[in-house]
């Protein structure tokens, strides 16, 4: 038997040896994405616009003639696989940089890897760990969650609210969310009087609102999550006759979430994006012209509607492809090159980077939104 | 003092009476067999005696010790060991091997030092194969020591099982029907085995439908009916006993 | 001795594999061989309890995540606010403590990792003896799902506590220098010796668990597993047994996860999940269940592939058909289908069709 | 605790509670059959969800309903009989496995069926925001419809476990099954059947609860680890027990927020599900001989 073991784990070993992959002259760009498992509503529109954007370069014939070639690696959300998955795309694959992980847990387990084997790694994942402190190689796209808690707690002050209870979802955005929030609040003279964690597959949770509900002193509540549970924390508020603002965080932008909440969304105020709001733009706005056709292409290709998600894995993979456009095909110069990107236009705001900044993105890359009719429309206070 | 003392032993199975009230003793040395028709309780009674469950009511002291709440395990390590009516082999090892488990309450070697093969388990693990293998020569089965067990002939299994027992070096050795399904020439062998095994100092308490077998062996018997013990007495006595007789005819 | 000599060839291809790949410049295998040896390291000590003793676990996920977890945590988390209370001062004194500096200049104060590690086999183990003790008397279904209950509390546990980074984990875990020289870390450049270091543990674990399935504590739990009844009789306690084979196999996870965590720099939730301990499961029967070979094999091929993703998104579904194909149609286990013998029956049956119509 | 927010509670308790109870009743009805748990019971849940969803664009909401109640009863005999049928006594851990395994491979075609995202079935009467009042508390008017379509269900089976002659046929094979066969009960078709009742119930119950708690392709796995947990606590085989604890165990889960955070909900559930394993594994209902008879 043994024997037969040690027999069958050689021929194993041979047959995965010999499956080294060709050599090409193509830019090799990586991507570490949770299409499938916990996180899937990030990685699935991240994966298919890095696709598309990828297939649109390669038809105009490339950056200065070299095609792309995206390897897309599906972690699961699993911080395990990423690590396994980074390590392969560096040494084996040799990638020129890599984009993702969709969840800040998984940033942080490859951000020393990436680091120490001088690949750029441009993250599609929020927290502000990922940035701060900065690694020289590492990047991110989405905007700084710091922004977003600034910028509600700027519109709660013009209302005149000073005691909130905050609703955050368990994953690492809502985490990280949670963390801003506490952190922030003072700043502002704003006072947290509840705040509950709730799992991302909750079903109903009607229970915890009514719970926050009975605490007369909450004048707002402040939903951070990224999950579509979101979604019910908005229906089981409105169905307990509670009118209070409802505030949630730029993982609202899914217009699936809307739906999913329906009539309970019609309200709900938070930061996010412009690309949700692209056609009302003013023809002036950098962001304009490039927020139209990522949508319009997203829609035509996946017949999904295009969410701030899958734009974060488009900023990443133009900025990266600006970068090469201007230095070529080396990771040194490609950081240096993204390093020095000033004013560039993407869909989560004009990104102008620096050695203290990896992030690119300023408070004015959120604009408050909210929902009317089942649309999201820029928000312009009560 | 008896070896083993069985007072008023009581078994309810809801609202059966499977053992009533049935007490007697076993001398050491001696083979006594208990007999009855199918349904009188006898396998019952032995796992009572085992520790298999407990008793309803009253006791079974084993060498003057009480064994109430005692587990099969620590009736074992007492010195008491068993065969079952349908063989359990322990399937997927050797004869030897499932002799050799038989030898567990007779050594010592624990988690650690067996899976760190301590230098003194060599010693006993030696020990252990040597008896086990002395065994199964006394049974007469040495040359299919390295066979698997379950794939053995039903007789070859009834002598592993015997020699698994005899590994334990009990001072009381429980038979549950050792000649079912037997033929007539094994069923010889197996009495001639048990003759063997009381000359080695075991005491032997049996469970047995064929009664030539019985009549041939025994030093005293037992007859249980219904959960009721009708009869104590020598091979012969029992044989002329009219209730016995009345009980068997309607049998055999 | 002789179960010694038995894991030589393994050694051989070990060593064969940093060769060849050594020599064809494809050392980056050796990262995901690395990461599979200590699954299965967690998925050889689960085959002694499920295939040995019978008992199965939809929790053993959960003992690799409290070692890791806590490995990671005392060796991460400063104990700066704390370095005046008694229990750090102790520590201290009897030499658990490292003090320093972190990447960013800040005081660090952290559990030494050999400490960190002795902390987190020893309480995997203890919670192993706590809920072992009732949830080896059930059987069957309840037995089920009383270790998927426990794994599930873990998993939440894990989640839901700041202590151990809720949704993120724990990043930036140190390095774990065994021995000078010999240090646990997924540094690029330590490469090879955590490749020798994996497979080491797993050669020594596999050699012990082969020489505790020689032994009489191995026979009695294939008693056991053959005939609980016939075991008892036999003078074996079998519910301690299984609770000493439940503790074994919750230490093996327990030091898998600590040095996985080590080697990989950080742990996530997901490796507490349900799925996790269900796959692990999966390997275990498709090895055949009381196969420590077979688990092996089966632990380092299934783990590989999927670390380097070869089953892209399908990869909790390849483990689902692995597993009801293995159930339906091989329940002893892949290597039980004697792939050889089946195929000469093949021929041979082939040859006298031939010859019959001839 | 003021009367409003205890009302609110125990209705939160109740909603989860019906959810739990359908899935449970689900995991007893193929249990009796067959002693088989089915771990891919949750996933008749999602899947009925799903179609049922998918099938709106073509047909109104009733119509969609119950096509698709009518297909997942299709899918799960064609489980029985791709999975179950054929295999002669499989041991208990056999079973898990395989059970285990079509529910990851259910999970998996669905998730490349319908992709990752969420969807729900719209409100059967009025919307997200619509509420009516109950001693001062409010509830959505589709839990009203979660709790009736649940009480249907349990009566539904009582008459048909006790009037019917399938329903009586089907008992005697969950009481013995080789007494069944001896009586000329097909009970291979017996064990089909119990599939097909019990996906049924769960595409059913996917429906009406899928305005309030969605759908999507992973919901099952937390469904049938919840419903299971029921169906323990219950007593496995226990339709009524299986009604008693999922409320018990709703109520229980919606009263601990007030004491624990929520992020602890789940692990405090099945704690409560652990001891009681502990202390009393046939469950809270269940008799002790049948405790016995079904460990096997």
């Amino acid at each position: 038997m043994k024997k037969f073991a040690s027999k069958l784990l050689m021929a194993v070993m041979a047959v995965s040896l010999l499956a080294v992959p060709a050599l090409a002259e193509n830019i090799k760009v990586g991507a570490i994405l949770a299409v499938t498992g916990g996180a899937s509503f990030l990685g699935g529109p991240e994966a298919r616009s890095l696709e598309m954007v990828v297939e649109e370069i390669n038809a105009k014939g490339g950056i200065n003639g070299s095609k792309i070639e995206l390897i897309i690696k599906d972690s699961a959300a699993s911080p395990e696989k990423a690590i396994s998955f980074a390590k392969q795309l560096i040494e084996e694959d040799k990638v020129l940089a890599i984009i993702g992980p969709s969840t800040s847990g998984e940033t942080m387990k490859i951000k020393n890897i990436c680091e120490e084997a001088e690949t750029p790694l441009l993250s599609c994942a929020a927290a502000e760990v990922i940035v701060n402190p900065v690694a020289s190689y590492v990047f991110k796209t989405p905007q700084k969650d710091s922004f977003a808690v600034k910028k509600i707690f700027m519109e709660m002050k013009k209302m005149g609210i000073s005691k909130i209870a905050v609703l955050a979802g368990n994953t690492g955005f809502g985490k990280a969310g949670k963390q801003q929030l506490t952190d922030i609040a003072p700043e502002f003279g704003i006072e947290i009087v509840e705040a509950e964690v709730y799992d991302k597959k909750s079903n109903d949770l009607s229970a915890v609102v009514a719970k926050i509900k009975a605490n007369k002193d909450v004048q707002a509540v402040v939903n951070w999550s990224i999950v579509p549970a979101q979604a019910i924390v908005a229906k089981n508020m409105r169905q307990a006759g509670w009118e209070v603002p409802l505030f949630q965080s730029h993982g609202f932008g899914n217009i699936k979430y809307v739906e999913a909440a329906g009539a309970a969304a019609e309200g709900i105020i938070f930061p996010a994006g412009r690309l949700l709001i692209a056609d009302t733009l003013p023809a002036d706005n950098p962001q304009k012209a490039l927020l139209m056709e990522y949508k319009k292409n997203y829609e035509a290709k996946f017949n999904e509607s295009a969410s701030t998600f899958g734009g974060h894995a488009y900023d990443a993979i133009t900025i990266l492809a600006a970068a090469i456009a201007e230095v070529g095909n080396d990771r040194h110069k490609v950081r240096a090159a993204i390093e020095n990107l000033k004013n560039f236009p993407g869909t989560g705001g004009v990104f102008s980077f620096s050695a203290e900044d990896h992030n690119g993105l300023d408070i004015d890359a959120f604009q408050m939104m909210t929902v009317k009719d089942g649309k999201f429309v820029a928000y312009t206070g009560k | 003092m008896a070896l083993l003392e069985i007072k008023q032993l009581n078994k309810r199975f809801g609202g059966l009476h499977a053992v009533n009230d049935v007490s007697f003793q076993v001398e050491p040395g001696q083979i006594k067999a208990v007999i009855g028709p199918n349904g009188a309780g006898k396998t019952t009674l032995f796992n009572m005696i085992s520790g298999t469950f407990p008793p309803t009511s009253g006791s079974v002291t084993f060498q003057g010790r009480d064994l109430r709440g005692k587990k099969p395990y620590q009736v074992a390590d007492l010195g008491m060991a068993r065969t079952f009516q349908n063989i359990k082999m322990f399937n997927g090892m050797t004869a030897l091997e499932n002799v050799m488990v038989g030898r567990h309450v007779q050594s010592n070697a624990g988690f650690l030092s067996s899976m760190f093969r301590m230098p003194w388990t060599w010693k006993e693990e030696r020990a252990i194969r040597d008896k086990s293998m002395e065994l199964l020569a006394l049974l007469g089965i040495e040359e299919h020591a390295h066979t698997d067990a379950s794939s053995l002939a039903f007789g070859q299994q009834r002598a592993v099982e015997l020699a698994r027992a005899l590994a334990l070096e009990p001072t009381l050795l429980l038979l549950d029907e050792p000649a079912a399904g037997l033929n007539i020439y094994e069923t010889a062998e197996v009495g001639r085995l048990i003759t063997k095994i009381r000359d080695l100092g075991i005491t032997v308490l049996l469970v047995e439908h064929d009664m030539s077998l019985v009549m041939d062996i025994s030093d005293e018997i037992v007859v249980l009916c219904f959960g009721e013990k009708i009869a104590e007495d020598l091979p012969p006595a029992i044989q002329q006993n009219p209730e016995v007789i009345k009980i068997y005819l309607g049998e055999e | 001795m002789k179960k010694l000599l038995s894991v030589l060839p393994l050694l051989a291809v070990v060593i064969g594999v940093h060769l060849l790949t050594s020599a064809t410049d494809t050392m980056y295998y050796l990262t995901q061989m690395t990461m599979s040896a200590y699954y299965s390291l967690l998925i050889i000590g689960l085959c002694v309890l499920m295939g040995y003793a019978g008992q199965i676990s939809l929790g053993h996920a959960g003992f690799f995540a409290i070692g890791g977890y806590l490995s990671a945590a005392l060796t991460t988390r400063s104990l700066v606010p704390y370095q005046d209370t008694a229990l750090v001062n102790l520590l201290d004194s009897v030499g658990m403590i490292l003090s320093g500096h972190d990447l960013y200049g800040e005081a660090m104060l952290v559990v030494s990792p050999w400490a960190a590690c002795g902390i987190a086999v020893c309480t995997a183990a203890l919670i192993a003896v706590i809920i072992g003790i009732p949830v080896l008397k059930l059987k069957g279904h309840y037995l089920a799902m009383a270790t998927l209950g426990f794994g599930i509390i873990i998993y939440r546990v894990a989640l839901a506590l700041e202590y151990f980074g809720e949704a993120d984990g724990i990043s930036e875990v140190p390095p774990f220098p065994l021995l000078s020289g010999l240090t646990i870390s997924g540094n690029f450049s330590d490469r090879i010796q955590n490749y020798y270091i994996a497979w080491g543990l797993l050669l020594i674990g596999m050699v012990l668990l082969l020489n505790l399935m020689d032994s009489r504590v191995g026979r009695a739990l294939r008693g056991i597993h053959g005939s609980d009844e016939a075991a008892g009789a036999m003078g074996v306690n079998t519910s301690r047994f299984k609770l000493q084979t439940f503790v074994l196999s919750a230490v093996f996870a327990a030091i898998a996860g600590v040095c996985l965590t080590h080697y990989n720099g950080g742990i996530g939730p997901s490796e507490a999940g349900v799925m996790k301990s269900v796959r692990y499961v999966a390997i275990v029967a498709v090895g055949g269940m009381a196969n420590l070979w077979g688990a092996l094999l089966m632990g380092v091929v299934l783990n590989f592939l999927s670390l380097r993703g070869v089953f892209g998104s399908y990869d909790d579904a390849v483990f689902g058909l692995i597993l009801i194909l293995i159930m339906l149609f091989a329940p002893n286990g892949i290597l039980s289908l004697n792939i050889r013998h089946r195929l000469k029956q093949l021929l041979r049956r082939g040859k006298q069709d031939r010859e019959g119509e001839v | 605790m003021t009367t409003e927010l205890f009302i609110q509670y125990l209705m939160a308790g109740i909603t989860y509670g019906s959810i739990y109870a359908i899935v449970a009743i689900g995991f007893n009805i193929i249990y009796n059959t067959t002693g088989i748990i089915n771990f891919a019971q949750g996933e008749f849940v999602m899947f009925g969800g799903m179609i049922a969803i998918s099938l709106l664009h073509f047909m109104p909401m009733p119509l969609a309903i119950a096509l698709a109640v009518i297909i997942t009863m299709v899918i799960g005999a064609l489980i029985e009989i791709c999975f179950i049928r054929w295999l002669k006594s499989p041991s208990v851990l056999r079973m898990i496995i395989i059970t285990i395994g079509i529910s990851i491979l259910s999970r998996e075609v669905a998730v490349h069926i319908w992709g990752e995202s969420i969807r729900s079935l719209p409100y059967f009467v009025g919307n997200e925001i619509s509420s009516i009042p109950v001693f001062g508390a409010r509830i959505s008017p589709q839990v009203l419809w979660v709790v009736a379509a649940s009480a249907l269900m349990v009566i539904f089976l009582g008459i048909f476990f006790r009037t019917t002659s399938i329903g009586r046929e089907m008992r005697a094979c969950a009481s013995n099954r080789k007494a069944a066969t001896l009586c000329g009960i097909n009970t291979q078709n017996m064990v089909t059947l119990s599939f097909i009742l019990s996906a049924g119930m769960g595409a059913l119950a996917g429906c009406v609860m899928s305005p309030i708690t969605y759908s999507q392709y992973d919901m099952g796995t937390g469904l049938a680890i919840k419903g299971f947990t029921v169906a323990i606590l219950g007593g496995l085989g226990s339709s009524g027990g299986a009604v008693t604890a999922g409320i018990l165990l709703g109520v229980i889960e919606a009263f601990s927020v007030s004491v624990v955070p929520l992020a602890f909900q789940d692990a405090i559930s099945i704690a409560i599900l652990l001891i009681i394993l502990f202390v009393r594994p046939q469950g809270l209902f269940g008799s002790k001989e049948a405790a016995g008879l079904s460990e096997f």
